[in-house]
């Protein structure tokens, strides 16, 4: 159960939004809404706990995410606008490395098994810098099948992807959810995607 | 642990396939070293002396180059801010990388060192004190450059304040580094500069990736 | 105990310690003009001729007062500094950046009159003394850190890196005199040395007391007043800012 | 006392230049950097000022 309480963001010397209340319950996601420097990515970033809130607090089943730190990021996978993909290695590479920065096994057949879902058969070997906008896209999100965390932080994950991926992407988080999972994203389309909350900012 | 290894692992493996900016440096190593003799002249007794400073200040530069690089790419992509969201401790992935940039960056430097000491007429006696001294020298400066490097990390002329940060917090590494392989020289011994370069190596390995993990922090908020 | 902390929490509010500055700032300007005068006096006028160095040594007057504050002023920037890493005030990193400068030009000071004084002494305006040298890396650490804060917009971040570099370089000067002194014994160094030069005589260190007393006084006022200058430029869109009575009028 | 005449006062013993070089240049420097600093303060002052003339043109 994510809860936030009283969130202000400043930046620069501008007042994004102030005294947010926010709760996120098991088999819910929170569509984040808002025009563009709104805050969004913002806020995200702030539920991560990469950015210092000026005012307020963030609860993770109760507890201050400052205090959990390292239990807190155990829990929670964030993807935000970067591809944080190795230009030089190639998919395969990057999510093995990606599970090692984590401390987690991450198996060859698993990896290649979860690339073949997303469609990248055939590319598993090749650097990440031949790949096409979408496909390195579809490398990042492969993570969320690798890494098993309860709570999904997204920022705008649907873009770059085609209508196929876009589905499929809708359908892996309606599957998070119904795992008793939690999901956070930003996006500009409504998505038919059962448990809905609307923060606009 | 597992983790620190992984990100050591992944920063060698990107080393190899990116080879230019490690010969990049090592190369400017022995360009520098080699341009002293052309410029004060070839006199033995005259390089023997200079040797152990020109050997210094030339890896201290050349540890220099490979430094704005140690978090920049990872800063761009986004690594970095999945390292700081990844369970594992911030500081240890941070050590990690500290390591890689010293394999990648410091330790040729220790194992060309003794050839270029050959150009200035350095005996065996004073070429071994050389590579001790810069082996556990240049670890130091890794990681006292790590400092500078994430506190300068995404700002606008960072590499030319990276070096202003950075080289003044290398003169007790250098004092300690050439002065060893002077005092073997004069027949003083070099112990007391070891032990003390390596003390300077055990406080750096204590505060610097605490130092660096924090400006990195900062650098992400 | 708790009123305490909550008492001295708000001075570290930057709106009420604007005022306060304002009012200290005078008495700190009396106070180093007062020391200022009597330390000249003494410098000039009680002091005696020294045996060896003659008319000379009285550059120590004011070489060693700044030498000193250049060095303490660093060390309090960085507690400032300290104290806004752990306590988040804004306040310590204004404090921070106001004493930069101030304490640079005093290493400046330091420097420039060493050179002054090493022509006639030594006949070098540069001699490579251990003093000298460690000033003049402090006055670099000092660069080093108005550039760094100077590159970075946002002034949250640019205190809070320069916060970490004051650490840093605080650890390391330490460090660094005692590498420099250490080269400098061993390279055979100048005999005759700026700040044990004469036999001190009592008069002389009541000068230089005096003097550095004048200089100290003289830092707080110019960093209170560059803090308070500060303090405007970051608060500018505050309500207490446009309400106060230098902006109404 | 320690001199005769004004003319041995600035003489300084033959040390003169150095003696007034770093006491002069000290002087001129903490003259120079109080005004420096009123001069940072006046800035940010007008600007003060001139934003809240803008705003009070705002609300007419």
């Amino acid at each position: 159960m994510l809860t936030a309480t009283g969130l202000t963001c400043v930046r620069g010397e501008r007042r994004l939004f102030s005294g947010l209340d926010l709760a996120v319950a098991p088999g819910e996601w929170l569509h984040v809404q808002g025009e563009n420097g709104a805050g969004k990515t913002s806020l995200l970033r702030m539920l991560t706990g990469l950015a210092h809130a000026e005012a307020g607090e963030i609860r993770w089943n109760g507890e201050s995410i400052r205090v959990l730190a390292e239990d807190y990021r155990r829990d929670m996978l964030f993807l935000g606008h970067h591809g944080a993909l190795k230009e030089e290695l190639t998919p395969l590479e990057n999510l093995g490395l990606a599970a090692a920065l984590d401390g987690a096994e991450l198996a060859e057949k698993d990896a290649l098994d979860v690339l073949r879902r997303f469609g990248l058969r055939g590319r598993e070997e090749l650097p990440v810098r031949f790949l096409s906008a979408g496909q390195k896209r579809r490398v990042l999100l492969a993570r969320l099948v690798t890494r098993k965390a309860k709570l999904w932080v997204l920022d705008e994950p649907f873009t770059a992807l085609d209508v196929k991926a876009v589905d499929m992407l809708a359908g892996l988080i309606g599957e998070h959810l119904s795992d008793g999972g939690m999901a956070v994203l930003t996006s500009h389309q409504a998505m038919p995607i059962a448990g809905c909350k609307v923060v606009k900012l | 642990m597992k983790s620190m290894l992984a990100i050591i692992r992944r920063d060698l493996l990107l080393a190899m396939r990116r080879k230019s900016e490690v010969l990049t440096a090592l190369f400017f190593f022995m360009i520098v070293v080699s341009l002293f003799p052309l410029g004060i002249g070839p006199e033995p007794a005259l390089l023997r002396k200079i040797a152990p400073g020109v050997l210094w200040v030339a890896a201290l530069l050349a540890t220099m180059l490979g430094l704005q690089r140690m978090f920049a790419p990872d800063h761009a992509d986004g690594t970095l801010e999945q390292m700081a969201l990844s369970p594992t401790p911030l500081g240890l992935l941070v050590g990690g990388k500290i390591a890689a940039h010293w394999l990648v960056s410091g330790l040729p430097l220790v194992l060309l060192a003794p050839v270029l000491g050959l150009q200035f007429d350095l005996d065996a006696g004073a070429l071994g004190v050389l590579v001790v001294t810069l082996l556990v020298g240049t670890p130091l400066l890794s990681l006292i450059g790590a400092i500078g490097a994430a506190l300068t990390l995404g700002i606008r002329g960072g590499g030319v304040l990276l070096s202003l940060l950075v080289l003044p917090l290398y003169v007790p590494a250098l004092i300690f580094g050439a002065g060893a392989v002077d005092a073997h020289i004069s027949g003083l011994g070099a112990g007391g500069h070891l032990s003390l370069l390596a003390a300077l190596l055990a406080l750096a390995v204590f505060f610097a990736p605490w130092a660096t993990t924090a400006a990195l922090r900062i650098a992400l908020e | 105990m708790n009123n305490k902390i909550i008492n001295w929490f708000r001075y570290a509010s930057p709106q009420s310690f604007y005022p306060l500055a304002g009012r200290m700032v005078p008495w700190f300007w009396a106070l180093t003009a007062a020391f200022g005068v009597v330390g000249l006096y003494i410098s000039f006028f009680v002091a005696p001729t020294d045996a060896q160095q003659g008319e000379g040594y009285r550059i120590i007057f004011i070489h060693v007062p700044a030498s000193w504050m250049s060095m303490f002023i660093y060390c309090v920037m960085a507690a400032w500094a300290g104290l806004g890493l752990i306590f988040n005030t804004r306040l310590s990193g204004m404090m921070a950046s106001a004493l930069a400068p101030t304490g640079a030009l005093m290493a400046f000071l330091s420097l420039w009159t060493g050179a002054l004084w090493g022509k006639p002494m030594w006949g070098a305006w540069w001699v490579w003394d251990a003093r000298l040298t460690s000033e003049l890396i402090l006055f670099f650490l000092y660069i080093g850190f108005i550039a760094l804060q100077s590159a970075i917009d946002d002034p949250r971040r640019a205190d809070k890196a320069g916060a970490i570099l004051a650490l840093v370089g605080v650890v390391n000067i330490p460090i660094i005199y005692f590498s420099v002194k250490w080269w400098n014994t061993l390279h055979q160094g100048s005999t005759i040395n700026l700040t044990k030069a004469p036999s001190m005589a009592q008069t002389m260190l009541w000068g230089m007391l005096l003097m550095a007393l004048c200089f100290w006084m003289y830092s707080i006022a110019v960093a209170l007043m560059r803090a308070r200058a500060i303090i405007l430029e970051r608060e500018t869109h505050t309500e207490w800012v446009k309400q106060l009575v230098e902006v109404k009028s | 006392m320690n001199w005769n005449s004004p003319a041995e006062f600035f003489a300084m013993g033959g040390y003169g230049l150095y003696v007034w070089g770093s006491f002069g240049v000290t002087l001129v420097v903490m003259i120079a950097e109080p005004f420096l600093v009123r001069h940072r303060r006046s800035a940010i002052l007008r600007s003060l000022r001139r934003e809240r003339i803008a705003e009070e043109l705002d609300q007419q």
